[in-house]
C-alpha cells in the first residue's frame, strides 16, 4: 500500500510473495495484526454479550411478555410464542457473564491493547514469541466460537451462572461445552501471559528502565502475572468438573445426593462442592483485577497526555499496582462468606479485602491529583478516561460493605452485588476501553475518529449507564435477589423497588441506541477520519514518537529507539514544547 | 520478512536469560499452580473422607517403582544430552536423546499396562474419590509425558538439523526442553509416594462400587 | 548460564551421575519406608520428606536452579507462596467451621 | 441515620448492629465520594485548557491526600476490629444453648423448602437418602426409629416462635441453595453433604417470606416459602397439634 521507492521495489515484491494473504491477515505472527484480530473478534463478542443482556433486561422489565419483533427467532425450546422460558433466561445470564469477562473484556484489554501497544511502548520489534502469540489467538477464537455456538447445540448453552457452582453445574445441560470452551480460553490466556512477561522483562529498549516504563506497561505486566498463576487452578477445576460430568466421578459431589427423588448411587460420593468454589474464585478474584488494571493503565496514559503534565505519584502508582496484584491472590474467599465460614478464615479474608482496597484508593488518588495544575483537553478519549474515575469510585466503594461478613449478609447475591461490579466493569472498564480505542485509533489507522460522534457517544452513554446501574444498588439494598427469571415478581418483600426495572431496561435500550454512534464512527473513520501525522496527541511515549502511524509492517521501528527519560515528560521546565519524547537525549 | 527478536539466542545482560528460558520457567510456574490445585484437591478429599485407602492395596507398586526409575533415568539422559551438546559431541547427543525418548515410551507403555489392568478389574474413576484423583493426576501427568516425548522426538530427529546451522540456539532448545522434562519427572517424584505409598486411614467400605 | 566451559561441563557430568544414584537410592528408600510399621502421621511426613529431597535434587542440579538468576528465583518463590495458600486455605476453611456437620443426613442424635 | 438505605424491615434481635454497620460504611463512602467529587469537578473547571493554557510540571503539592489515605486505613481497621469481627463471631461461634432453643432442620431441594421439627421428644428421627420418596417421604425419615414418630414436616412453611432462640440446621438434598430470610437478616447457603447451623431470635410476630438466594436451576426464581412468626402460645398450640397429628398418623401406619 505504501508507495515503494524504486530501490526497494524488488524487496517489496518479494515480501509480497512471501507474505500471502493467509500469512498476513489470518495466521499472522505480527503482534499488531494479532492485536487487531483480537480487538475485532472481542468487539463482536462484546456485541453478542450486549445483545444477550438486552434480552434479559426485557424479561426483567416485562416478565412473561413476548419479546417484541424478534421473539419468534428463538424457537419453541427457548421462547415459545416469543415468551422467554426460565431455562433460556438462565442461559442468557450465564453466557452474558462468561462472554463479557472471558471473551470480550480480557481479550480486548490484554489481547488487543496489550498486544498492539506494549511492544510499541517498550521499543520492541515484536513480542518475544510471535508464533506463540499466533497460537494464543488461535486458541481464543475456537474457544470463543465454541462457547457462542453452544446456544445452537442440542441441550443449549450453560445455565449455571458464570460461576458454574456444582452440584448444579454437573447436572445441568450445556455445561460440557462451556468447560471445553473455558479450557481453550484459559490455554490462550496462559500462552499470552508467558509471552507478555518475557517481552516486558527481556525486550525493553535500551535505557527503558523499570521506572521509566509507561504505567500501562506496568499494568500489563502485573495482569499477565495474575493470569499466569491464577488461571491454572481453574483449568484443573474444569478438568475435574468434566470428569464429574462425563465419567461420573465425585470430586464436587458429596455423599447422599438425592436429585428429584432419585439417589445418585452410580457415584461414589465423597466430594466437596466448596472445593470448586475455592478453585473458581482463586482465579476469578484475580480475574476481576485483570479486568481493571489494564483499564487503569490506559486511563493513566490518557490523563497524562491530556493534562499535559506528568502523572502524579508515578512511583506510588507502580508500587500500588504491584501490591494490588499480589494481594488479589489472597482475598478470593470474600465471595464465599455465606457458605458457612468460620471466624478465623473469615477474619483473614475480611482483613485482606480491606487491605486490598488501600492500593485502589492510592491509585485513584494519584490519578485524581494528576489533574491538579494540568491544562486539560476535553477530547473524547479524555472524557471517557475522566468518567472512569468517579464510576470506578462508586464500584470500588460499594465493594467495601460486601467485604465485611456481617454487612454481606443482607447484600450477598442481591442486585447490590450486580450493581457493585457493573460499576467497575461497565462504566469503569468498558469506558476505559472506549477511551483506549479513541486514543490509539490513529496509531492503528493513521486517522482520528470523529470528535462529534465521539461526544454524541459519550454523554448519553454516561447518562444511560448510570440509569441502569444506580437503581441496582437501590434494589439490592432492599433485598432484591439476582438471577431471578421474573425479576423478583414472586416475592412480596422487594415489591416497591421493582418499579425501577422498566426505567433500567429502557436505559439499556438507550445505551444500545447510542452505541450506534460508536459503531458508525469506528467504521466510517477508516475512510473519512481526519488524517493525522505520527503523533497526533503530542505524546511522549515511544509508540507515538518513534514509530509512524500506522506503524511500518513487521518490525515496528525504523530503528530501535533508545530511551533517555521517564514516560511522561509533559510541560517539562526548560522545554519549548509541552512534551518531550522519551527517546530525546538529555542535553549534556 | 523475518524480524530479529532480541535475546532469542544470547542472554539479556540485565537478566542473564535468553527469552525461551525465562518463558519456560514462567510456564513451569503456571504448571506448579495447575498441579497445585490437583494436590489441593487430593488433600481436601482425603481430609474430608471418613476413610482413605492405602495406595498399595489398590495400585501396583512394583510396576510404578520401575516406572519411577525409568523416568529418573530419562531425566539423567536428558541432562547428559545437553552436556554432550555443550561438549560439541553430536553423536553422544543423539544417543542420550534417543534413550530419553525410549524411556518416555517405556514409561507410557508401562502406564498403559497399569491402566489396562485397572480397567479390566473394574476399577474406574467413578468408583471412589481415590481412584478419581488417581486417574486425573496420572492422566494429566501422562499427557505431559506425551507432550515431552513429541518435543524430544522432534529435537532428536528432524529438529536436530539446527545443530549444523545454529548450534547455540539448538543447545538452548535442548536446555529448555530439558527444563520441562525434568519438571515432568519432578511431578512424578511426588505422585509416586502420594498415590502409591501413603498409608490410608480408617476402614474403606465395600470392594469398589 | 549457557557459557559453560568444557571443564565445568565435565565436572557437572560427575555431579549428574551422583544425583542419579541418589535419586535411585531415594526411590528404593521410599518404597522400603512404606513397609515400616510407624504411625500414619510419621509415615506421611517421611514419604513427603524423601520426595521433597529428591525433587530438590532434580531442581537444583538437573534444572540448574543452583545459582540461577534472581528473576527466576523470585518468580518461583512467589509461585511457591501461592501454591501453599491454595492448599492451605481450603483445608483450613474445612477445619475452621467447627459447628458444621459433614453430612446431610442423620442429624438425629 | 439509616432510613435512606431503605433496608427491609428488621424483625431480628441481631439485625440492628448489622444495619448500623451498613449505614456507617455508606456514610463514610458518601463523604469520601462527595469530597473527592467536589474536588474533581472543581479541578476540571479550574484547570481546563481554556483557563489554564500551560500545565504545571510539578502539579499538586501538599499532603492532604496522604491524610485521607491514612484516614481510610484507620477507618477500615476500626471497623474490622470494632464491628466486623465481633459481629461475625456472634453469628457463627456463639450458638445458644440447644436445650433452650427451638431447633429445626431445614432441608432444601429443587425447588422447595422442607422444615423438619423434632416434635415433643426434641429429637429428630433418623433420615437416610435411600428412604426418600418425593411425595410420601420427602425427608427420607425412618419410620422405624421411635424418635421419628412425633416429628413434624412442613413444606414451604416455616413456623417460628417469637422471642425465643432459634437454631436452624441447614442442608440440601441436591444442589446448593441459600436460605434467605430478609426480615430476619439471615442468609446462609444450604450445601449438600453439610449441615450448617444458623441461629437468631425473632423479636416481632408477623408473616413474611422465605427466599432462595442461590441459583439452583430452572425454577430457582419460584423457590419461595412462607415465614410465620407467632406468639409463643400460638406457636405452642400449633406445635402440639401437629405433633399429635404426626404421632397419630404414625400409629395408624404402624397398625
Ligand atoms: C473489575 C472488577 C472488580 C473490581 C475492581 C472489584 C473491586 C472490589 N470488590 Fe468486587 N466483584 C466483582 C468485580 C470487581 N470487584 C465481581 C464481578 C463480583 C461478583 C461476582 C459474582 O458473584 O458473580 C464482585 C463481588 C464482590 C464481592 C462478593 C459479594 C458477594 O457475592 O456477596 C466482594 C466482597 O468482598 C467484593 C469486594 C470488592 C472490593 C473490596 C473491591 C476493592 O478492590 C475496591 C477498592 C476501590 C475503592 C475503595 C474505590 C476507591 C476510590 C476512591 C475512594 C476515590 C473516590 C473518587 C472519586 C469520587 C472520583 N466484590
Ligand atoms: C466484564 C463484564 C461485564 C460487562 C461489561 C457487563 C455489562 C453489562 N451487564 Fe452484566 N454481568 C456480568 C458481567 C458483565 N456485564 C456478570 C459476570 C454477570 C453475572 C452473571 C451470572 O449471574 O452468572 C452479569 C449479570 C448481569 C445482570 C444480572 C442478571 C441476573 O442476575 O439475573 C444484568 C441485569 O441487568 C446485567 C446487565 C448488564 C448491562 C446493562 C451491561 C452494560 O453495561 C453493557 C455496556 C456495554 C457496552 C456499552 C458495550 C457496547 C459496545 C459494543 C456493542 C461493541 C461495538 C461493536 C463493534 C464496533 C463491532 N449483567
Ligand atoms: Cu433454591 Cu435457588
Ligand atoms: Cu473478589
Amino acid at each position: 500500500m505504501e508507495p515503494a521507492t524504486t530501490d526497494s521495489h524488488a524487496d517489496a515484491h518479494e515480501e509480497h510473495h512471501e507474505e500471502s494473504f493467509w500469512r498476513k491477515y489470518v495466521f499472522s505472527q505480527d503482534h499488531k495484526m494479532i492485536g487487531i484480530q483480537y480487538g475485532l473478534t472481542a468487539l463482536v463478542f462484546m456485541l453478542l454479550g450486549f445483545c444477550l443482556m438486552l434480552l434479559m433486561r426485557w424479561q426483567l422489565a416485562y416478565p412473561g411478555k413476548p419479546i417484541p419483533a424478534i421473539g419468534g427467532l428463538f424457537g419453541a425450546d427457548n421462547a415459545p410464542g416469543g415468551i422467554m422460558l426460565p431455562e433460556f433466561y438462565n442461559q442468557l445470564g450465564a453466557m452474558h457473564g462468561t462472554i463479557m469477562v472471558f471473551m470480550a473484556v480480557v481479550p480486548l484489554l490484554v489481547g488487543a491493547f496489550g498486544n498492539y501497544v506494549v511492544p510499541l511502548q517498550i521499543g520492541a520489534p515484536d513480542m518475544a514469541f510471535p508464533k506463540l502469540n499466533m497460537a494464543s489467538y488461535w486458541c481464543f477464537l475456537p474457544g470463543g466460537l465454541l462457547m457462542a455456538s453452544s446456544f445452537f447445540l442440542p441441550g443449549g448453552a450453560a445455565r449455571s451462572g458464570w460461576t458454574s457452582y456444582p452440584p448444579l453445574s454437573v447436572l445441568e445441560d450445556g455445561q460440557t461445552v462451556w468447560l471445553f470452551g473455558m479450557i481453550l480460553l484459559i490455554t490462550s490466556s496462559l500462552l499470552g501471559a508467558v509471552n507478555f512477561l518475557v517481552t516486558i522483562i527481556q525486550m525493553r529498549a535500551p535505557g527503558l528502565t523499570w521506572m521509566r516504563l509507561p504505567f500501562f506497561v506496568w499494568a500489563q505486566l502485573v495482569t499477565s502475572f495474575l493470569l499466569l498463576l491464577a488461571f491454572p487452578p481453574l483449568e484443573a477445576a474444569g478438568v475435574l468438573q468434566l470428569f464429574d460430568r462425563l465419567v461420573d466421578t465425585s470430586f464436587f459431589m458429596p455423599d447422599g445426593l438425592v436429585i428429584s427423588g432419585e439417589m445418585e448411587d452410580f457415584r461414589s460420593g465423597g466430594g466437596s462442592p466448596l472445593l470448586w468454589q475455592h478453585l473458581f474464585w482463586f482465579l476469578a478474584h484475580p480475574e476481576v483485577y485483570v479486568l481493571v488494571l489494564p483499564a487503569m493503565g490506559m486511563v493513566g496514559e490518557i490523563i497524562a497526555n491530556n493534562t499535559r503534565k506528568p502523572i502524579w505519584g508515578y512511583k506510588s502508582l507502580v508500587y500500588s499496582v504491584v501490591f494490588l496484584g499480589f494481594m488479589s491472590f489472597i482475598v478470593w474467599a470474600h465471595h464465599m462468606f455465606m457458605t458457612g465460614m468460620g471466624t478465623v478464615i473469615s477474619a483473614f479474608f475480611q482483613t485482606t479485602t480491606m487491605i486490598i482496597s488501600i492500593p485502589s484508593v492510592i491509585i485513584l488518588t494519584c490519578l485524581l491529583l494528576s489533574l491538579w495544575g494540568g491544562s486539560i483537553r476535553f477530547n473524547t478519549p479524555m472524557l471517557f478516561a475522566l468518567a472512569f474515575l468517579p464510576m470506578f469510585a462508586i464500584g470500588g466503594l460499594t465493594g467495601l460493605p460486601l467485604g465485611l461478613t456481617a454487612s454481606d449478609i443482607p447484600l450477598h447475591d442481591t442486585y447490590y452485588v450486580i450493581g457493585h461490579f457493573h460499576y467497575v466493569v461497565a462504566p469503569g472498564t468498558i469506558f476505559a476501553i472506549f477511551a483506549g480505542i479513541y486514543y490509539w485509533y490513529p496509531k492503528v489507522t493513521g486517522r482520528k475518529m470523529s470528535e462529534l460522534l465521539g461526544k454524541l457517544h459519550f454523554w448519553p452513554s454516561l447518562l444511560f449507564i448510570n440509569g441502569i446501574f444506580f437503581p441496582m444498588l437501590i434494589q439490592g439494598m432492599a433485598g432484591l435477589s439476582r438471577r431471578l427469571y421474573d425479576g423478583g415478581l414472586t416475592y412480596e418483600f422487594a415489591k416497591d423497588v421493582m418499579v425501577w426495572n422498566k426505567m433500567m431496561t429502557w436505559s439499556a435500550f438507550g445505551l444500545a441506541v447510542v452505541q450506534i454512534f460508536f459503531i458508525v464512527n469506528f467504521f466510517m473513520s477508516l475512510k473519512t477520519g481526519e488524517k493525522v501525522g505520527g503523533n497526533p496527541w503530542r505524546a511522549t511515549t515511544l509508540e507515538w514518537t518513534d514509530a509512524p502511524s500506522p506503524p511500518i509492517g513487521h518490525g515496528n521501528f525504523p530503528k530501535i529507539p533508545t530511551v533517555f527519560r521517564p514516560a511522561y515528560e509533559y510541560s517539562a521546565p526548560g522545554s519549548d514544547e509541552d512534551f518531550t519524547a522519551q527517546s530525546q537525549p538529555q542535553e549534556a | 520478512m523475518s524480524v530479529v527478536i532480541p535475546y532469542n539466542v544470547d542472554p539479556n545482560p540485565e537478566t542473564g536469560l535468553y527469552n525461551a528460558k525465562l518463558g519456560v520457567w514462567l510456564f513451569l510456574a503456571s504448571e506448579v499452580m495447575l498441579f497445585g490445585a490437583l494436590f489441593s484437591t487430593y488433600i481436601l478429599l482425603r481430609t474430608a473422607a471418613p476413610a482413605w485407602p492405602t495406595g498399595s492395596d489398590i495400585l501396583n507398586v512394583p510396576v510404578a517403582f520401575v516406572n519411577t526409575l525409568v523416568l529418573i533415568a530419562s531425566s539423567v539422559t536428558m541432562v547428559m544430552s545437553w552436556a554432550s551438546l555443550k561438549l560439541n559431541d553430536f553423536a553422544k547427543y543423539k544417543l542420550y536423546m534417543g534413550i530419553t525418548c525410549l524411556c518416555a515410551l517405556a514409561f507410557l507403555g508401562i502406564k498403559a499396562y497399569e491402566y489396562g489392568t485397572k480397567f479390566s478389574h473394574g476399577d474406574f474413576p467413578a468408583n471412589s474419590t481415590f481412584l478419581g484423583i488417581y486417574f486425573v493426576l496420572t492422566g494429566l501427568h501422562m499427557l505431559h509425558v506425551i507432550g515431552g516425548l513429541i518435543v524430544n522426538g522432534y529435537l532428536w530427529g528432524p529438529g536436530s538439523k539446527m545443530f549444523q546451522t545454529e548450534p547455540d540456539r539448538f543447545a538452548n532448545r535442548i536446555e529448555v526442553a530439558g527444563l520441562y522434562w525434568h519438571f515432568v519427572d519432578l511431578v512424578w517424584i511426588f505422585l509416586f509416594p502420594v498415590l502409591y505409598l501413603l498409608p490410608g486411614a480408617g476402614v474403606v467400605a465395600g470392594g469398589g462400587h | 548460564m549457557s557459557g559453560h566451559s568444557p571443564e565445568e561441563i565435565r565436572a557437572s557430568v560427575k555431579v549428574y551421575m551422583l544425583v542419579f544414584g541418589a535419586l535411585a537410592v531415594g526411590t528404593v528408600v521410599t518404597v522400603l519406608a512404606s513397609y515400616l510399621d510407624i504411625p500414619i502421621g510419621l509415615a506421611i511426613t517421611l514419604a513427603l520428606l524423601i520426595a521433597a529431597v529428591k525433587a530438590s535434587l532434580v531442581a537444583l542440579f538437573f534444572m540448574h536452579l543452583k545459582g540461577e538468576v534472581r528473576t527466576i528465583m523470585w518468580t518461583l518463590m512467589i509461585t511457591a507462596l501461592f501454591f501453599v495458600v491454595l492448599i492451605a486455605v481450603p483445608l483450613s476453611g474445612y477445619a475452621d467451621s467447627l459447628s458444621i456437620q459433614w453430612s446431610s443426613w442423620g442429624l438425629g442424635h | 441515620m439509616k432510613d435512606f438505605l431503605n433496608l427491609p424491615p428488621d424483625w431480628s434481635a441481631h439485625g440492628a448492629p448489622i444495619d448500623n454497620l451498613i449505614a456507617l460504611i455508606h456514610w463514610v463512602m458518601l463523604i469520601l465520594f462527595v469530597g473527592w467529587g467536589a474536588y474533581y469537578i472543581l479541578v476540571l473547571i479550574k484547570f481546563r485548557a481554556g483557563a489554564s493554557p500551560k500545565a504545571d510540571y510539578h502539579g499538586a503539592k501538599g499532603t492532604i491526600s496522604k491524610y485521607v489515605e491514612v484516614a481510610v486505613v484507620v477507618f477500615e481497621v476500626a471497623i474490622l476490629v470494632a464491628f466486623a469481627f465481633p459481629l461475625w463471631n456472634e453469628r457463627v461461634a456463639e450458638l445458644p444453648d440447644e436445650n433452650e432453643s427451638e431447633r429445626i432442620r431445614v432441608v432444601a431441594e429443587q425447588f422447595a423448602w422442607n422444615f423438619h421439627y423434632p416434635g415433643a421428644d426434641g429429637e429428630w428421627g433418623r433420615t437416610a437418602p435411600e428412604l426418600v420418596d418425593t411425595a410420601a417421604n420427602p425427608l427420607g425419615l425412618d419410620r422405624d426409629d421411635p424418635a421419628s414418630a412425633d416429628d413434624i414436616h412442613t413444606l414451604n412453611n416455616l413456623y417460628l416462635p417469637v422471642d425465643k432462640p432459634i437454631i436452624l440446621y441447614l442442608t440440601s438434598k441436591d444442589v446448593i441453595h441459600s436460605l434467605n430470610l430478609p426480615y430476619l437478616r439471615v442468609k446462609q447457603d444450604t450445601i449438600p453433604g453439610q449441615t450448617i447451623p444458623v441461629h437468631f431470635v425473632a423479636k416481632q410476630t408477623g408473616e413474611s417470606e422465605v427466599a432462595c438466594a442461590q441459583l439452583c436451576g430452572l425454577t430457582h426464581y419460584r423457590m419461595k416459602g412462607f415465614l410465620h412468626i407467632q406468639s409463643q402460645q400460638d406457636y405452642q398450640s400449633w406445635h402440639d397439634e401437629r405433633t399429635q397429628a404426626a404421632a397419630a398418623a404414625a400409629a395408624a401406619a404402624g397398625m
